[in-house]
């Protein structure tokens, strides 16, 4: 009952708003880099959450994000599906069909246009090279510190996995965007109906810079009371703790395989989850679904629990930890 | 095992209050939303239509509490048409509550604003000296009056309606009366629920006059728990960190009174 | 702390040993039918899990077991993995690699022979499909209720998922299978390489009887202490509640495209998992990890749940739910 | 947040003795295993090695417990060689706990078989009348002779030693010292753990005289949880059961004394 209610008794607005002025700082090195895109802290914001204002991002930023992905930017604005479109399965899993809605990629570039601070990644979907393309260039005027495709939405048709599941469209999509922009290219893969190893292969042939894995796992809810799945979509993504193990392996198999940054997502909520991460051979991480249970302090736990790993391990940067868990 | 307040809880829906053609409250038994903060509110599925933010409004019979709702478009005229023995889901209780100010109080609501207005009028105390504004476009429309002259018997009390045409109580925008009474009457705190610009008028009101005043928002949701990002309103996510936000906080919000998000998350005009 | 040692404080053995002699019964009618196959019970034992010893079978179904899927037997003894073989991520969440140890097909037919009273499913794993015909035959002179092919271990090379990823493979061995014997068969899917529909696909064209789903999905944790991957052989299955939103999905789709008899497998753990399997169209359930946390308990927990939600909601038999949700 | 006990805990070495040449005491501290149940085993990882499981030693520093364990096969000699300072994860506790008897107690142990022995004697009060019979090949291989004299001075007590070959103690297998104690004496409750037909002709000895007896078993365990089946005797799982069973129990059961199960699962002699 407690613990329902505490959310209630809210910190005064006057205190939120000081806290929110503050940057969030740490006394260790905690930067890394994923090929050539340099950040100052390791954690990042994932895409679909909270991503949709530059305001917002300011303040994830602050709050220690290393770097925000945005919510897939599609060629037109997407209303997404209707409501209910997530699900909480308690014990820090989810299940999501929010359905891309995005305000498209036009009207999104001209908010982040003031951005001068704050590394966004843009994360873009589609389902032909042209879309990539013509989203890619309206992002000309603004500092975009990657471009990471999604090729790996779970319950959305004709995008996402449905791309990412296509090795011919995967080659021409990463090497489109390639020959478009001089920004790094990662592609985020999750598990489809192909071989993610295959389309992680065919991203890296094309061009791509890094590799972002995982994206959600296909699922569902049934509600039993009146019968139905829960969410409008009926399918929906796995999000959070339940697919971290998963999403670990994902990495440790990349890793193992392929020479290319990566970038660990899925389930992450701990310190000792990033730090698995980075061990298994991510350079950095994503999350999302943690903030639905921890809040946006997450970051700066995350970070903090880092730092103090390192030292009592005598890291000296997040590098020195990468792949470690493959010498043993 | 406490309930997960992001899972959702089927419950039946046990009676049906008509308050206006167009607006009805539902009451149904639960364990938790009885007794949830005032300002606080609940996703509500409608099997097969939709899910929508709802506050929780107060039922008077004890173990049970209700949504009091408009019938608008799609889904509201889906929760709107629910019957007696059917059955929706509900999760939550989400969001942050109203700070009780003690001494002379202000509450504003305009239409289903109203609700928390009904819910924090049950958490004041006798000692609290009280004026309910109820805003309505017509006569038709307006509705808790009584309840709330009900609720407050054992307070010093008066409760005023104003209607846009002038059908019934005070002529005119319940924004007016509200500036009427600020500037001609000390107030220890207002609290204000209802249309986006009646609430950019109230917290004007209040503000620019240094007296506390507190306004519970509207925005898009989908997850209500922080995660999807639809109801942000500047830097804040409305279902997180609010949907109460003081004057001091939203005076410097560039987005209120002004913007909000659609379901694609364009912003756009009120 | 007291949760941790309660188990301290058993039942004194005779009560044990009394508890053991009872029968599970239940006042409703908890009959299913798998095609054929037909139970007095919808909760099946998963392969793997306690499943070497008759004895054992016994008492799990005295316990409420509907009946006991075996563990997957070999034509050859396999000791399996080193340990660690298995490792708990709390909160339902279980990873396996305990590499298909199994006494041997001869072996343990020879085991169960004495059998009269549980329904036993034997599940059965190997590279060719002669492998499977030499191990069906030495069950001719047991009580075996229908076969399962694994056809979906994600950690065992050779055997499982390599099997199961591969269509052609896929139907020689369904097909010599059904050709040896008129014991039902059940072909055990996952998630894999391949798109898991076209395995059950294949499977129900060489004519197998039915299809559980799912196996574990491939997973592993890391140990940030020293570095390195838990379990011995690295990776493992991840079972459990975490994967019980994909399995259900995964039992959604078949029975959403295929006429085949589904058992619903991973993560039940409470009667509500159960019916929601049913709702998504299963006809039974197969639980094993919420033995971990639950221990066999379980099964009657399940029942008498299923039992109740039944009077209430006026269903006279499983029959009547399963598949319900499709109709929303 | 309550430690979750099948997520392997790191802990460090800080102590090793040195018990016989085969045999040693591992120490480290940590918040749970020092307050097991007599009884409760700890699956032990020794990392890049296996993971086997091990009897809870008794430390007598506070906050800290131990692993007894002897060098035998590439697991246990990996665990042999563990040195201070390095790292091991152990999970658990697991398993159930002696039923302490008032009175004249009969504690046998055969080798490693004293570990659970140890922490049974610190679970005893001093109106107990303890007897401990330590069963050893031979001299060599005696160990926690002192420490049981020493933990049991406040009892009324006797430790005594048998070894196969004379060489220390008595002459002969501790079985027949166990035979002769319980024709001749009146016990409340007998308790052994060591090789299976030194627990097998024990049980025999007591129950045939109608005393309460029990026996801590070994079989091989995977997952100490009741999950993977490995360590089944009978309708029995050792891990979850057990690993104490008493002799009325194990008198009913066709593989006690006889057989156990190798990695495969296949039906062995003893
Ligand atoms: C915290 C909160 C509490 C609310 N409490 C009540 C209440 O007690 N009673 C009541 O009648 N209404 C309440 N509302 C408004 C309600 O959620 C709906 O917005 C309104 O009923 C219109 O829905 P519709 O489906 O009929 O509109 P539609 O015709 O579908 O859409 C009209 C407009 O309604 C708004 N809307 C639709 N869906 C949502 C949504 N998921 N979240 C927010 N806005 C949406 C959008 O602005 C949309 O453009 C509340 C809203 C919020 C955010
Ligand atoms: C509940 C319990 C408590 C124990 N407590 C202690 C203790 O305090 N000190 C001690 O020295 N030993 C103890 N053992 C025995 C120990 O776990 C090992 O069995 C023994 O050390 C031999 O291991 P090994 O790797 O050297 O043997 P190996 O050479 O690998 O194998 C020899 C035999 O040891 C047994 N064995 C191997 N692995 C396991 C396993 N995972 N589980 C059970 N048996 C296994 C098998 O019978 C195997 O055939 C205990 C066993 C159990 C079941
Ligand atoms: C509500 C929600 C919306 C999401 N939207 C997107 C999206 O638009 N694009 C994308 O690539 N991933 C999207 N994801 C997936 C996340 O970016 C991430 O890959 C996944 O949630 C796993 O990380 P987590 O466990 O930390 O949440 C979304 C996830 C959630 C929960
Ligand atoms: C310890 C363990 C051993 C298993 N062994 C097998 C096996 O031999 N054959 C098989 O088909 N599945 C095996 N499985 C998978 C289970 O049968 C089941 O498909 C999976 O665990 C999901 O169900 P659950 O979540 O109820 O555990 C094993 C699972 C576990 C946890
Ligand atoms: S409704 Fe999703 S973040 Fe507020
Ligand atoms: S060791 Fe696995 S069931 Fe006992």
């Amino acid at each position: 009952m407690n613990d329902t209610f505490k959310k209630g008794t809210r910190e005064s607005n006057q205190l939120l708003y000081s806290k929110l002025g503050s940057i969030y700082t740490v006394d260790t090195n905690l930067a890394t880099s994923i090929g050539s895109i340099n950040l100052e802290r390791p954690v990042m914001l994932a895409s679909g959450i909270l991503g949709i204002s530059l305001d917002v991002f300011n303040r994830l930023y602050r709050s220690g994000a290393g770097a925000v992905v945005t919510k897939s930017l599609s060629t037109e604005p997407w209303e997404g599906y209707p409501n209910p479109t997530i699900f909480g399965l308690g014990g820090g899993g989810w299940i999501n069909a929010v359905g891309l809605s995005n305000p498209g990629a036009a009207n999104f570039a001209k908010m982040i246009e003031p951005n001068k601070d704050v590394p966004i990644v843009v994360s873009l979907v589609g389902s032909v090279p042209e879309d990539f393309e013509q989203m890619v260039k309206e992002f000309e005027n603004c500092k975009v510190t990657a471009y990471e495709l999604n090729l790996s939405c779970p319950h959305v048709a004709k995008v996402g996995l449905e791309v990412g599941d296509d090795p011919e469209l995967v080659k021409q999509i990463v090497s489109s965007v390639k020959n478009t922009t001089n920004v790094p290219v990662i592609a985020k893969v999750g598990l489809g109906t192909t071989h993610y190893l295959k389309t992680v292969e065919t991203a890296i042939d094309s061009g791509v810079d890094a590799i972002t894995a995982i994206n959600t796992v296909r699922a569902m809810a049934i509600d039993v009371e009146t019968q139905r799945p829960i969410l409008s979509n009926k399918f929906g993504g796995l999000s959070g703790t339940p697919i971290k193990p998963i999403a670990l392996r994902c990495v440790y198999e990349i890793s193992s395989k392929f020479d290319i940054p990566i970038i660990g997502c899925g389930g992450v909520s701990t310190w000792e989850d990033a730090i698995e991460f980075f061990l298994a051979g991510a350079s950095a991480i994503q999350l999302g679904s943690a903030i639905g249970d921890n809040w946006i302090d997450v970051f700066s736990q995350i970070n903090n629990g880092i730092s103090d790993y390192m030292k009592k391990k005598n890291f000296s940067t997040i590098k020195e930890m990468v792949g470690l868990a493959k010498k043993s | 095992m406490q309930r997960n307040p992001n899972h959702t809880t089927i419950v039946t829906v046990e009676k049906v209050i008509e308050e206006t053609p167009t607006v009805r409250t539902l009451v149904y038994s639960d364990d938790v939303m009885p007794n949830v903060l005032p300002g606080q509110f609940a996703m509500v599925w409608i099997p097969g239509v939709n899910e929508l933010p709802m506050s929780v409004m107060i039922s008077q019979e004890s173990g049970k509490a209700a949504f009091t709702v408009r019938k608008h478009g799609a889904a509201s005229t889906g929760l709107f048409n629910i019957q007696p023995g059917q059955k929706i889901g509900i999760r939550g209780p989400y969001g942050n509550s109203f700070d009780i100010k003690a001494g002379k109080l202000l509450l504003v609501g305009g239409g289903t604003g109203l609700v928390p207005m009904m819910r924090l009028i049950t958490n004041l105390t006798p000692s609290h000296d009280v004026t309910l504004l109820i805003g309505a476009k017509t006569k038709d429309e307006v509705f808790f009056e009584d309840l709330a002259n009900q609720l407050l018997k054992d307070n010093k009390h008066q409760v005023l309606v104003s209607t846009d045409d002038g059908s019934y109580g005070e002529n005119g925008f319940v924004t007016d009366l509200v500036e009427k009474l600020v500037s001609e009457n000390h107030f220890d705190g207002v609290y204000v629920c209802g249309p986006e610009k009646m609430m950019y008028k109230t917290v004007q009101s209040a503000h620019s006059r240094g007296i506390f005043v507190q306004a519970s928002l509207e925005r898009m949701m989908k997850c209500g728990v922080g995660i999807c990002g639809s109801c942000c309103i500047g830097e804040d996510l409305v279902c997180h960190d609010g949907t109460i936000f003081d004057g001091e906080h939203l005076s410097k919000n560039k987005e209120f009174g002004y913007f909000h998000r659609n379901k694609a998350g364009i912003l756009e005009n009120y």
